[in-house]
């Protein structure tokens, strides 16, 4: 069975969520959902393993050989994003029981649990395959379980929320699909590494650089890149919270890996970086959305506004670090990947706990909170200095390794505005302490109690893991690293 | 030349859509425009893809799109919000594709890149190794099942997705009140009911004259599952919803959607029981030929069941849903007369 | 003892941090949960001094805990100067907080768990930052001290605590953040190592800009140190209980600060090359100016806590100079320093609030007169201040008196006349406090309204009959760090050694 | 040449004139549309490209020897499914937000958020006043 552990990895979700629909009670069905998942972070782990000792794995469905059928191929990037996507699916889903119970209609639960499985195998597909078609197959599960996700969400903002990011979600995905047609036209192929030796031969075309640009602007739509990052806001703050934890830890991720798939693999280092300006274009949005998107998070009243917008922010590092085209940039935005996801998923599975126990998430709603849901509130407070770059929590880690990059390449003026971005970040995040520990509970509300235990225990995994890997990089940094070097194509 | 001519014509009706405000004009127009697409791909040589819009972009997408005007209401408001933006971004967007096309290999032309690599082996081979004439079926079933399993799970996904927005739970005696009115509007058309009785059988017939021959010529599970859906839906609009919901079972139908994603998907997990990989129909029996015309057959099985019942989901989901909303809107005509 | 000194030396910065959990623990009885602190304490001294003795001893003591990046560790080593600033914080924090318990259950404080679980992280951290063996620990717990300190600084929860608590987390996390981490990330770039190397870890041959611009970065990075531009965030934080003032900003951050400077300068640098670059120049002139400034608006300031604080920023000014200064004189007395103004500053500290919990009063102009009520405290004060000015018999001759013979050392006139100037000034806003205390009735500066102030005097005379000093423990504390001025004028032996050790390592 | 392109470029107006009304116009049944044309006109390119001269449909009969190119057309295949599918789930969610809003219009829906979120904002103002 190890031979065939690529294909598990996708179809042990996506089986299981037509069996879900035949389970009925929605807690036999979110029993079995989290044991597909952690079935399949189980499997991610495997993977991982046996691409860092052994080099990249080829999976033929089918038994067709590679151009002709679809090839699953996993090297340490995508085995790296599998196990990030997996695991924070799992511990998030740990929670989503409890969660739900108070934000979704009882009659709902088992559609809910159908669509997230669904969301997870869509991206586990994304990243898994090598063929460029089949990636747009799989983006467009994800998102399709995504709409519907965000559709669910309490007040009729989520239906608007979902509506306009189903409309730029397609023309996102319209324009990958337009740029794989582009590309598959010159070379004749759909498969990923196949495209990768074909397309040198016709770069200079007028037509691959229109694909390029179609396929980037697409993916970037995906992002949330800043200037297309409109739709993300509202989606991820009236999507149910549990939806919002999930996503925000993983799916603008899946959208950076694909960006630097087909960056570095499918159109390669050179065409990418020489022939198109798109390090100082990458580089000036990702600050700009670095700069605005913080900006905008400090005037959020609703937290979960904040965050999304705090999100926003952060892809803007990760795109700064991609910017830069250097093994040491690239490896700083992997390790942000990793590291965001688990900040952002601690914070809006605490989010997620207010909102079970408040009802609200409104800035005024956290007053005193920090009394009455201690453990909840000392999670969002670490994970917002994980945010800022404290240092033994994962931020530094990721900061640090973007500062090495910019210095390496002497963009001294640029490493000044990165940290003084993550200042705003210091001021978002200090606007929740404020109101959390020193402002006195509204009159009008009455006392909470801590969270359960079933959200206690996957947001301090979380937390817990914000710190581990804060402090011992090795996992993460040479499984990062390595990825890096090996898009660059250097041996190890 | 035909081409030509279509493509003029799906310009003026292009035009008409952005013109026109009446939103019950824009989806008929919106379903001439599927036919005339569907009538250039056949001059493309692509049938499948023709039979397949025909079905889609003129049959089911104008249908739903009519039973939400119903509902919605069908004038567009006059005033469009940000021409000038939009302009622009279309001008630069068209632009630059235009720009990409003065690289691109010229319509038609036989030493296009894609005519030399990866297609030559499914045109040459594929008899020999899948053993299905119709080069699209083994390309789709065989060759890249997977994208087709894919396919499948989109459309499980979009299923699940219109229920869980659109799923209402009604008391029964409100049920009860809105059949009876239906049903009572429904009588009005006996001759169209008694046609469609004799006729919904032979589309039965047809449907699955499709799902078994689309190894050979056009056709196959997915249009299978659509013309099947079409002839319940037919059914269901001539004796009213609550008549077709005794004859299918809303828990059934959803059922069978999930046993079609099980079957294409267990295809797959028996190939890997048998040491081949996933959706490796060579080995499911001894002879590989003979494992492929298996395989093909299940899997356009599951697809079938799984298209057929979701399209019935939706078509139910949005029918419920317009019930519903015509009930209330004569719950507040009754009281404020 | 039978425990290594590798031991003792995790022992000293984990006990503290320890020693939360059972404060936290124990937060329901506040007696118990004081003696858990004291106890601490005393454990706490018990082992830096072991920890010096073993230093004393010639013994090299250190211990390597993680690696989180390759070559990049958390790691301890003992040296000289460490060793002085963990001697002073261990000590002065069983002072303060003998100190604070009288202040705080007078002041019937809210949230004195809080208040004892950050005041013990605060301590740890300090421990942490004295015994570091590399630039980057050093920053790790730079910052643990800076997020510690933020919720004593906003302990009242006031509007105007919040506020002030603001501008001290902004300050300190804006330039720890933007130019500290980047000078950090910037020199493991160009040196390829953070570890504290007697004569600096640079190359000999490295480009004097860079290491220039490093320097300016380093010396603004260091919020800590308050050197002028970023001095902001200590008068903000005077908002914080007083014991809180004392000892976090006479002694645990601001010494935090300098003392970073001090290692910066001696030990990534090396005082030659910090003799040759080009910024050292402009960043000494910019020491001078705040040390100037800052007495200048000291003189200025009505609320006493304000006027020390402002002080303190002046004082800092001395250090860096001294530090900047690169001849060895300017080391010692810099390092000297750090202890002088401790046990000066802490004093006065302490007599402002004991001022404030028993007579509520906070601007020096209500203060007329009080010296008949408060005489032990008062008299105290005066010593104190005597000590900042640099006269003797107090410590603070020593080090000002080394601070001096380096500007002449260096020629540095310009600033030796600042230094003078300066003390001009201390004396100036310091002593005319402890002297209209006891003589209230000599002619004030303020002719103008002297109806007001004759009224004010006779209301002070009213009530000044009985004598009414702060509540015990605290009364003890600022006698014992008031000896403790006057002792190391006597006595300043130890202190000397150790600050001389600091350019040769060992003693 | 022109002429050799010419289709692709009505092929490229059908695209844009897909994606302005998707941009352009405010109500949201109209958007659908526009997204359904688009990606119709697409579906066309995919297929334009797969023609070849004196071809014909890529089914195997013993007397032809040219084919048109099969792979595009399972490639659209699927993609119609997938265009189907985003179609049902834009109209339900239309449906819901008609029922939630009352109206289709994109200016109206947005107004009404805006006009709860100000009062939002000023009932927590009077909130935050009163405490």
């Amino acid at each position: 069975m190890i031979a065939h552990l690529p294909i598990l990895q996708v179809i042990i979700p996506l089986m299981a969520a037509p069996i879900c629909l035949m389970l009925k009670r929605a807690q036999l069905v979110w029993l079995f959902s989290l044991i597909a998942s952690g079935l399949a972070f189980a499997i991610s782990i495997l993977l991982l393993q046996q691409v860092m000792t052994s080099g990249v794995i080829s999976y033929e469905l089918g038994g067709w050989q590679a151009p002709w059928g679809i090839e699953y191929r996993i090297d340490k990037l995508n085995a790296f994003l599998l196990l990030i996507v997996s695991g924070i699916s799992t511990v998030v889903l740990f929670a989503a029981q409890t969660s739900i119970e108070k934000e979704i209609p009882k009659n709902k639960h088992v559609y809910f649990y159908i669509l997230y499985l669904l969301s997870l195998t869509g991206m586990l597909g994304i990243v898994a395959t090598g063929d460029a078609f089949n990636v747009f197959v799989f983006l467009e599960i994800s998102s399709l379980s995504a709409y519907a996700l965000i559709a669910m969400g309490k007040n009729r903002q989520a239906l608007w929320a979902s509506y306009q990011y189903l409309i730029m979600g397609t023309i996102g995905a319209t324009f990958i699909l337009i740029g794989i047609g582009l590309i598959y036209q010159m070379t004749g192929t759909l498969n990923m590494y196949d495209l990768s030796q074909r397309l040198p031969e016709v770069a200079q075309t007028r037509t691959v650089f229109a694909a390029f640009a179609f396929v980037i602007v697409g993916v970037c739509l995906k992002l949330a890149m800043f200037p297309l990052h409109l739709w993300l806001p509202n989606a991820y703050a009236y999507a149910p919270s549990i939806v919002t934890a999930f996503f925000a830890a993983t799916a603008t991720k899946v959208a950076v890996y694909l960006l630097i798939r087909f960056t570095f693999s499918v159109f390669g280092l050179s065409f990418s970086f020489t022939t198109v300006p798109l390090q100082t274009l990458f580089m000036a949005l990702g600050l700009i959305g670095i700069f605005a998107a913080s900006t905008s998070a400090i005037y959020q009243r609703n937290v979960k506004h904040l965050f999304a917008y705090s999100s926003i922010a952060q892809i803007g590092y990760m795109i700064v670090g991609f910017s830069l085209s250097t093994v040491t940039g690239l490896t700083a935005t992997l390790l942000h990947l990793f590291n965001h996801a688990l900040m952002k998923g601690a914070i809006f599975l605490a989010l997620a706990a207010v909102i079970y126990r408040v009802g609200n998430i409104e800035l005024n709603n956290l007053r005193g909170l920090g009394r009455q849901m201690p453990l909840t509130m000392a999670a969002i407070v670490i994970g917002g200095l994980s945010l800022i770059g404290v240092p033994l929590t994962v931020g530094f880690v990721s900061k640090w390794y973007l500062l090495m990059a910019l210095i390496e390449q002497g963009w001294w003026p640029v490493a000044v505005l990165i940290l003084l971005g993550s200042m705003l970040a210091v001021v978002y995040v200090w606007r929740i302490v404020e109101a959390a520990y020193f402002k006195a509970p509204l009159d009008n509300s009455s006392p909470v109690k801590e969270a359960p235990m079933s959200f206690l225990i996957p947001i301090w995994t979380l937390i817990i893991a914000n710190i581990y890997f804060g402090i011992d990089t090795r996992l993460s940094v040479q499984v990062a690293e390595a990825a890096a070097q090996s898009l660059f194509g250097v041996s190890l | 030349m035909i081409d030509i001519i279509l493509l003029t014509l799906l310009v003026v009706v292009a035009i008409a859509i952005i013109r026109m405000k009446d939103l019950f004009a824009v989806v008929m127009l919106l379903g001439i425009y599927g036919l005339l697409s569907a009538s250039f791909f056949v001059a493309m040589d692509a049938v499948d893809v023709a039979f397949t819009e025909a079905a889609v972009g003129a049959g089911i997408s104008t249908l739903l799109m009519l039973v939400v005007i119903a509902m919605t209401g069908r004038k567009e408001k006059t005033n469009r919000h940000k021409p000038l933006p939009a302009l622009c971004i279309v001008l630069i967007t068209g632009g630059l594709l235009i720009y990409g096309t003065f690289d691109m290999p010229h319509f038609g032309a036989a030493d296009a890149p894609i005519h030399q690599h990866v297609a030559p082996r499914y045109i040459n081979d594929s008899m020999a190794e899948v053993g299905v004439p119709n080069i699209v079926t083994s390309v789709l079933a065989s060759y890249r099942a997977f994208d087709t399993f894919g396919e499948v799970v989109v459309i499980f996904t979009a299923g699940i997705g219109v229920l869980t927005l659109l799923s209402v739970a009604r008391r029964k005696e409100d049920a009860e009140k809105i059949s009876s009115i239906n049903d009572s509007m429904h009588e009005q058309h006996l001759v169209i009911r008694i046609v469609a009785k004799m006729l919904i059988p032979f589309i039965f017939l047809f449907a699955l004259y499709v799902q078994f021959h689309g190894d050979f010529g056009p056709g196959g599970g997915f249009q299978a599952g659509v013309i099947f859906a079409a002839a319940i839906i037919l059914y269901a609009m001539l004796f009213g919803l609550n008549t077709a919901r005794k004859v299918i079972n809303q828990t059934f139908i959803q059922l069978i959607a999930a046993v079609g994603v099980l079957l294409y998907g267990s295809v797959g997990i028996v190939s890997l029981m048998n040491d081949g990989n996933f959706f490796n129909y060579n080995v499911l029996a001894s002879d590989p030929i003979a494992g492929q015309h298996l395989g093909i057959l299940l899997i356009e099985w599951g697809v079938g069941c799984t298209v057929a019942s979701v399209m019935m989901i939706i078509f139910f989901s949005f029918a419920g849903r317009l019930e519903l909303h015509q009930h209330n809107e004569r719950v507040k005509n009754q009281e404020s007369s | 003892m039978s425990l290594s000194l590798e031991v003792i030396l995790q022992l000293a910065i984990l006990l503290p941090l320890v020693s939360t959990f059972v404060i936290v623990a124990t937060g329901k009885s506040p007696n118990l949960r004081e003696s858990v602190t004291i106890t601490t304490c005393v454990l706490l001294i018990f082992l830096v001094v072991n920890l010096y003795q073993g230093l004393s001893a010639g013994k090299s003591i250190s211990v390597f805990w993680w690696e989180l990046l390759p070559g990049l560790t958390i790691s301890f080593d003992i040296e000289p100067l460490g060793m002085l600033f963990a001697l002073i914080a261990s000590f002065l924090w069983l002072v303060t907080t003998c100190y604070a318990i009288g202040y705080m259950r007078s002041h019937q404080e809210k949230n004195q768990t809080r208040f004892y679980v950050c005041f013990a992280v605060a301590i740890g951290a300090v421990m942490g930052l004295a015994f570091s063996a590399n630039l980057f620990t050093l920053f790790i717990f730079y910052e643990v001290l800076t997020l510690s300190t933020y919720p004593l600084v906003t302990h009242a929860g006031t509007e105007k605590a919040k506020k002030g608590g603001r501008t001290y987390l902004g300050i300190l996390l804006t330039t720890s953040i933007v130019f500290f981490l980047l000078a950090i990330v910037s020199t493991w770039f160009v040196a390829g190592t953070l570890d504290f190397k007697i004569g600096g870890i640079f190359a000999d041959d490295v480009d004097k800009v860079i290491a220039g611009t490093l320097l300016a970065l380093f010396i603004f990075g260091i919020g800590k140190a308050a050197i002028m531009p970023f001095h902001r965030w200590l008068p903000a934080a005077m908002v914080a209980p007083t014991p809180v003032s004392s000892l976090l900003h006479a002694v645990a951050v601001v010494k935090a600060g300098v003392f970073t400077v001090l290692k910066v300068c001696v030990f990534i640098f090396g005082l030659d090359l910090l003799a040759v670059l080009p910024t050292t120049q402009f960043l000494l002139y910019l020491a001078g100016a705040s040390v100037l400034l800052a007495s200048l608006i000291a003189m200025r300031q009505d609320n006493l806590k304000a006027r020390l604080a402002y002080s303190t920023v002046s004082q800092l000014g001395y250090v860096t100079i001294g530090a900047l200064l690169a001849t060895s004189s300017g080391v010692i007395g810099s390092s000297m320093h750090i202890a002088m103004h401790a046990f000066g500053k802490i004093t006065l500290f302490f007599c402002a609030g004991a001022i404030l919990v028993t007579l509520h009063k906070s601007k020096i102009s209500d203060m007329r007169g009080i010296g008949r009520q408060m005489p032990l405290t008062m008299i105290a004060f005066f010593i104190a201040s005597l000590s900042i000015i640099g006269v003797p018999p107090t410590g603070g001759t020593w080090s000002k008196w080394y601070l001096m013979m380096g500007t002449i050392e260096t020629e540095q006139f310009v600033l030796m006349v600042i230094l003078m100037l300066s003390s001009l000034l201390n004396i100036a806003y310091l002593l005319p406090i402890p002297f209209h205390a006891f003589f209230p009735n000599l002619i004030s500066f303020k002719t103008s309204n002297t109806s007001l102030d004759t009224t004010e005097i006779s209301e002070n005379k009213a009530s000044s009959f009985d004598i009414k000093e702060a509540p015990l423990p605290s009364l003890i504390a600022i006698v014992v760090t008031t000896l403790g001025c006057l002792t190391l004028f006597i006595y300043p032996q130890p202190l000397f050694e150790l600050a001389s050790a600091v350019l040769t390592g060992r003693e | 040449m022109l002429m050799d392109l010419f289709n692709h470029w009505v092929v490229i107006t059908l695209m844009m004139s897909g994606l302005y009304i998707v941009i352009a116009h405010g109500n949201l049944i109209k958007k659908i549309v526009g997204l359904s044309v688009f990606q119709t006109s697409v579906f066309i390119f995919y297929i334009s490209m797969a023609k070849v001269d004196g071809g014909t449909a890529p089914i195997l009969a013993d007397d032809i020897v040219q084919y048109s190119n099969p792979l595009p057309h399972v490639l659209i295949l699927t993609a119609i499914v997938v265009g189907i599918a985003t179609t049902a789930l834009g109209l339900s969610l239309v449906v819901r937000i008609k029922e939630a809003y009352g109206s289709i219009e994109e200016e109206s829906i947005q107004q009404q958020d805006n006009q709860q979120q100000d009062n939002n904002a000023h009932a927590k103002r009077k909130q935050e006043e009163e405490a």
